[in-house]
């Protein structure tokens, strides 16, 4: 275990009443509707209880009583901003089952779509967090560019935020005809930006004050904790889905596991975290770029969807890897056209639950900074 | 003591790099877009709104057979049809594209306050009659505003010609009965 | 030396002319908090490539106004359990103090509403006196927040006072007078006069030139924390504490701490324009001189510090409590302490 | 290493507590063990050179008419392999025991499994309900489950 570093003798001297400090539902930097019941000792956190469950939807109940691609769209609203990403593990547990081959451009059109939610998915983590320490400028240029993959999305699926557009077999519509390029575009624009960023927010000093040996998570812990994604990787260890066990077609592309080193304070501090999203943004532009070289136009991208889609007896775990870390679907199939029980692997959820571990010990201030580095989506938390 | 000096001096200079930043940032040009003045369907260029946008529904009830596939294939059971069979020799009009229709579609209702805009309904439907569009100003202050009942917006059947079928219906049900009850 | 009050001039010393000074500050106080805000909501929108309010008038220009005229027609709130008197008390205090401080800004060489010769010493008093309206305010919310919130500005605002107290007391050695009339008067001729670059005098003084220079640095720093301002906006800390010491409250009242945190904005330009930069007077001799140009150079030199202010805000992130606190004893007061002697020794020099 | 050695290796250390390997093609391959000695496999599992499964990657409760099904998904970081536990426990006392000392993360998704199932874990610090309310009665995600029909006064079926 690493030093805890602001609980010193002089404070746990001071015998003072604790106070019990209710922040949530509606709190400007829970990133949504959660409730953590923090116990405070002047500024320190000593305990924290998170109370989640107001955003509820019933996600698995609902979707035993719902057909395969009807499900597609509730999938959509688990993890709100990075659709796209939630959409593939499913559809291609689906496919597993089915046994259906998809083609080679489908499979491209998936990859570079999921690594561009991945960056639109980090800039909000990166936006909302420099938001939480209170440099509000970094947001409004992050959701800037956020909008112009949003665009992309837009004119290939129809939907700006929730797309229904990884289907099992394939994919709701073609790409628009200049996706090429404006992807190219994009990806130059997202480049200019972040070069900003990196000085405007993350080296600065004060930041870097803010987030550095602030809210560590040890390894060991890390991985007790179930806690994946780039929390995971802030810790020093280097586990992506995309090489460790390489879905799609993954195992084509060139590209490295960003991991935290602790540059400016203590490996698994916020800073790592931060600096590990931000770094994977370039890696996915990297494996946009070399998608893109070899992006084969020919092709139909419908041509294997099943007119009706009725799963074999047998039950299957499908999983790839989130923007927030391992996304896993259960799928149970009783061998009717409705399954039997689809459980999700929440990756918010769980890392969450490590959260009154990273916090205990820190001030209060520090809280908003932990809970905005470990980047949770409500909405898949709760489910 | 060096790391101190150090300190110090990162925190005024790396502020300073903010603050040239930002102040590049101050004259360049805005990516505002006035909404309501600049419409995005209008505003051509990187932004603008695609002609596959998924938005509200629409529905071609010229073209609408009433075989209820968009209903099964709704996620979220916003779409509810009524019809009523035809009598033999007073079958509705065939489809504007030309197939055949033997169902009277009296009541086509879609709650867009459940509307989840996930396209699968277009998918399922057979004839292309509901289609999405681009529309999506049609907000209102009540949300029974927000049910829309094609029937009754395009005028595709008026309430007397919908008594009419279903009286008919109704008819020939009973003398459909009356012959199995009584054959001759 | 001539009595410095233009109006007593003009009238004589008599209760209208009393009247009149008084309220000079107010009137200017209401135009100049229109411009800031509309100011704020401006350069933080370009800053951000938004483009800020538009509806309001061409380009908004009258969104202030209209945010005041928003303001006053909402319901005035008290909460149930909240300690009525002191809550309602502490907007005005808070803003009482910040308009005491305009009681000693001497606009132009002809006016300042009151030509008392300890002026630097008052406005030190007074800047502290709105602490007291924060503590009130956060403590009679009977809001875990507030309260937190008024703590943390109390604990901070001290802090800050010695520091800014320090470059004062500079300041006082340099111009060997608390009159603020004369310290500007000692300025001077043109801009290398000024204190921030060690004042009149020979060639000796570039020796002392980066120790002004820093000294106008701390005081910058100092300044924002004492107004509250990011990246010391701590009390109301916005991420962790809903809005601090004034989550509670709502209307007219919000509107006062909302103004008196504008005011005290300008207050804290102003004096860093009067020790450092000259107050009125013009940077170049005698080029667009006199007490009329005189105003034009002191709000236009006030309003460099108030877009200072603005442009940090929307650059920085906030700072920590400890680190606060880090920056105000193991920062600011040991650099301030070398300066001051150094700039001791300045004196003695010439 | 295969789900298939696993089995044997601890079919040699538990004996009778591993009831069976279920292989079928179409879907993953996991195997069933009994529900009592559940923490000490998991922590053999945990601790063995062999094995290495520090991970608890999944946590779920399964209704499977008669019985409650409890479902654990591990995974070792070093070894990048994975392994699917079954267990069932009987409807009327659906005790066993919780694995919240071998894996922590185990903590939440237990919770999951008690507030969907009233999967009643024994050893855990903190059973109390998750995602719904914490007065809410019934276990929604159990097939017999009828939504009540109010909630504090409010109509549970908008």
């Amino acid at each position: 275990m690493s030093e805890k570093k602001y609980i010193d003798i002089e404070f746990s001297q001071l015998d003072s009443e604790r106070m019990r400090l209710f922040m949530g539902p509606q709190h400007p930097s829970t990133h949504g509707v959660l409730q953590l019941e923090v116990e405070l000792d002047g500024e320190i956190v000593t305990d924290l209880i998170p109370h989640i469950g107001y955003l509820h939807r019933c996600f698995e109940k609902h979707a035993e009583n719902m057909t395969y691609p009807q499900i597609i769209p509730y999938i959509d609203r688990l993890d709100y901003i990075s659709s796209m990403n939630n959409e593939l593990p499913y559809v291609m547990g689906l496919e597993k089952m089915l046994d259906i081959q998809v083609s080679e451009k489908v499979e491209y059109i998936r990859v570079i779509f999921s690594e561009l939610n991945r960056i639109a998915n980090h800039q909000i983590a990166i936006a909302t967090f420099g938001l939480d320490s209170g440099a509000f400028t970094p947001f409004l240029y992050y959701f800037r560019d956020r909008e112009m993959i949003l665009t992309i999305f837009e004119k290939a699926s129809g939907g700006r935020l929730l797309y229904n557009y990884f289907w099992v077999g394939g994919l709701a519509a073609d790409v628009h005809p200049t996706f090429k390029e404006d992807i190219t575009e994009a990806i130059r624009i997202i480049r200019d930006t972040n070069a900003e960023i990196l000085n405007l927010l993350l080296k600065n000093k004060i930041f870097i004050d803010r987030t550095a040996n602030v809210g560590i998570l040890p390894a060991d812990i890390a991985i007790s904790y179930g806690v994946t994604g780039p929390i995971l990787r802030a810790s020093g260890i280097p586990l992506d889905l995309r090489k460790a066990e390489p879905y799609s077609i993954y195992e084509r592309f060139d590209f490295d596991i960003p991991v935290g080193n602790g540059e400016v304070g203590t490996v698994g501090d916020c800073w790592d975290r931060n600096i590990v999203r931000f770094r994977e943004m370039e890696e996915s532009c990297k494996i946009i770029e070399q998608a893109l070289k070899t992006f084969p136009s020919q092709g139909d991208v419908r041509e294997n969807v099943p007119k009706r889609i009725r799963l074999p007896k047998g039950e299957i775990y499908c999983k790839a890897e989130n923007p927030k870390g391992e996304l896993g679907f259960y799928i149970i199939s009783d061998g009717k056209d409705k399954p039997e029980r689809v459980k999700v692997r929440a990756p918010s959820f769980v890392n969450l639950s490590a959260l009154p571990e990273m916090s205990r010990g820190y001030m209060f201030a520090d809280l908003v900074m932990i809970l905005g580095s470990v980047d949770i989506v409500l909405g898949e938390v709760d489910r | 003591m060096k790391d101190y000096f150090k300190n110090v001096w990162l925190g005024v200079w790396t502020a300073l790099i903010g603050m040239r930043i930002t102040i590049d940032h101050l004259f360049r040009k805005n990516v505002t877009v006035q909404y309501p003045n600049v419409h995005p369907k209008d505003k051509a260029g990187w932004m603008d709104m695609p002609s596959n946008a998924r938005n509200r529904l629409y529905v071609d009830m010229d073209e609408c057979n009433g075989c209820n596939s968009c209903a099964r294939a709704c996620p979220v059971n916003c779409i509810s049809i009524e019809t009523v069979r035809s009598v033999p020799g007073d079958a509705p009009p065939p489809l504007a594209s030309g197939g055949k229709r033997n169902l009277w579609v009296s009541q086509f209702e879609i709650d867009f306050t459940k509307c989840c805009f996930c396209s699968l309904c277009t998918e399922a439907c057979p004839t292309g009659a509901i289609v999405m569009t681009t529309e999506f100003e049609y907000s209102s202050y009540n949300r029974y505003d927000l049910v829309y009942n094609f029937v009754k917006l395009q005028n595709s059947m008026s309430d007397e010609k919908i008594a009419e079928v279903k009286e008919k219906w109704a008819e020939h049900q009973k003398e459909k009965k009356k012959e199995a009850v009584e054959p001759k | 030396m001539e009595e410095a009050n233009f109006v007593f001039n003009m009238i004589g010393e008599n209760w209208i002319a009393f009247a009149i000074i008084s309220l000079l500050p107010m009137i200017f106080l209401l135009a100049y908090a229109l411009i800031a805000i509309l100011g704020e909501l401006k350069i933080s929108a370009f800053i951000q490539e938004r483009l800020g309010p538009m509806r309001t008038g061409p380009w908004g220009i009258i969104q202030p106004v209209a945010e005041v005229v928003k303001l006053l027609q909402k319901e005035d709130i008290t909460p149930d359990s909240a300690n009525k008197p002191l809550f309602n008390l502490a907007p005005f205090i808070m803003f009482a103090a910040s308009y005491a401080g305009f009681a000693v800004i001497p606009f132009s060489s002809y006016f300042v509403p009151s030509g008392i010769n300890l002026g630097l010493f008052f406005l030190l008093a007074v800047g502290s006196l709105g602490i007291i309206g924060l503590l009130m305010g956060g403590w009679a919310s009977n809001n875990k927040y507030s309260l937190l919130g008024g703590l943390r500005a109390v604990a901070q605002i001290v802090s800050y006072e010695i520091p800014a107290a320090m470059v004062i007391l500079t300041i006082a050695v340099m111009a060997g007078s608390l009159d603020l009339q004369e310290i500007i008067r000692q300025q001077s001729g043109w801009f290398w006069n000024w204190f921030v670059f060690g004042g009149s005098g020979g060639w000796i003084k570039i020796i002392f030139l980066p120790f002004s220079f820093i000294m106008c640095i701390i005081y910058i720093i100092a300044s924002l924390a004492e107004t509250n301002r990011t990246p010391f906006d701590i009390p109301e800390g916005e991420s962790e504490l809903v809005a601090g010491y004034h989550t509670e409250y709502s209307g007219m009242k919000f509107a006062m701490f909302f103004f008196a945190e504008y005011a005290n904005m300008f207050i804290v330009s102003a004096i860093i324009t009067i020790i450092f930069f000259g107050g009125w007077n013009s940077p170049f001799g005698d080029f667009m001189g006199g007490p009329i140009w005189g105003v034009f150079w002191f709000v236009s030199k006030a309003f460099v510090f108030v877009f200072l202010q603005i442009w940090l805000r929307w650059t920085l992130p906030r700072l920590r409590v400890d680190q606060l606190m880090y920056v105000s004893w193991k920062v600011l007061l040991p650099f301030s302490f070398v300066c001051f002697l150094a700039l001791s020794l300045l004196v003695m020099l010439k | 290493m295969k789900p298939n050695e696993i089995f044997k290796e601890l079919k040699v250390h538990f004996g009778e507590e591993i009831t069976e390997l279920v292989e079928n093609p179409s879907s993953d391959t996991y195997i069933s063990v009994k529900p009592e000695k559940i923490d000490e496999i998991c922590r053999f599992l945990r601790d063995n050179d062999a094995f290495k499964f520090d991970f608890l990657t999944l946590l779920s409760g399964l209704d499977l008419k008669e019985k409650l099904g409890i479902v654990y998904h591990l995974y070792s970081m070093e070894l990048k392999h994975r392994l699917v536990l079954k267990t069932e426990v009987p409807k009327d006392s659906p005790n066993l025991p919780s694995l919240v000392r071998v894996w922590r993360t185990a903590d939440w998704h237990e919770r999951e499994a008690f507030d969907m199932f009233g999967i009643n874990f024994q050893g855990h610090h903190n059973l109390i309900r998750i995602l719904c309310p914490y007065d809410w009665e019934g276990y929604p995600l159990r097939k017999d489950y009828k939504e009540p029909e109010e909630y504090h006064g409010n109509r549970v079926p908008y």
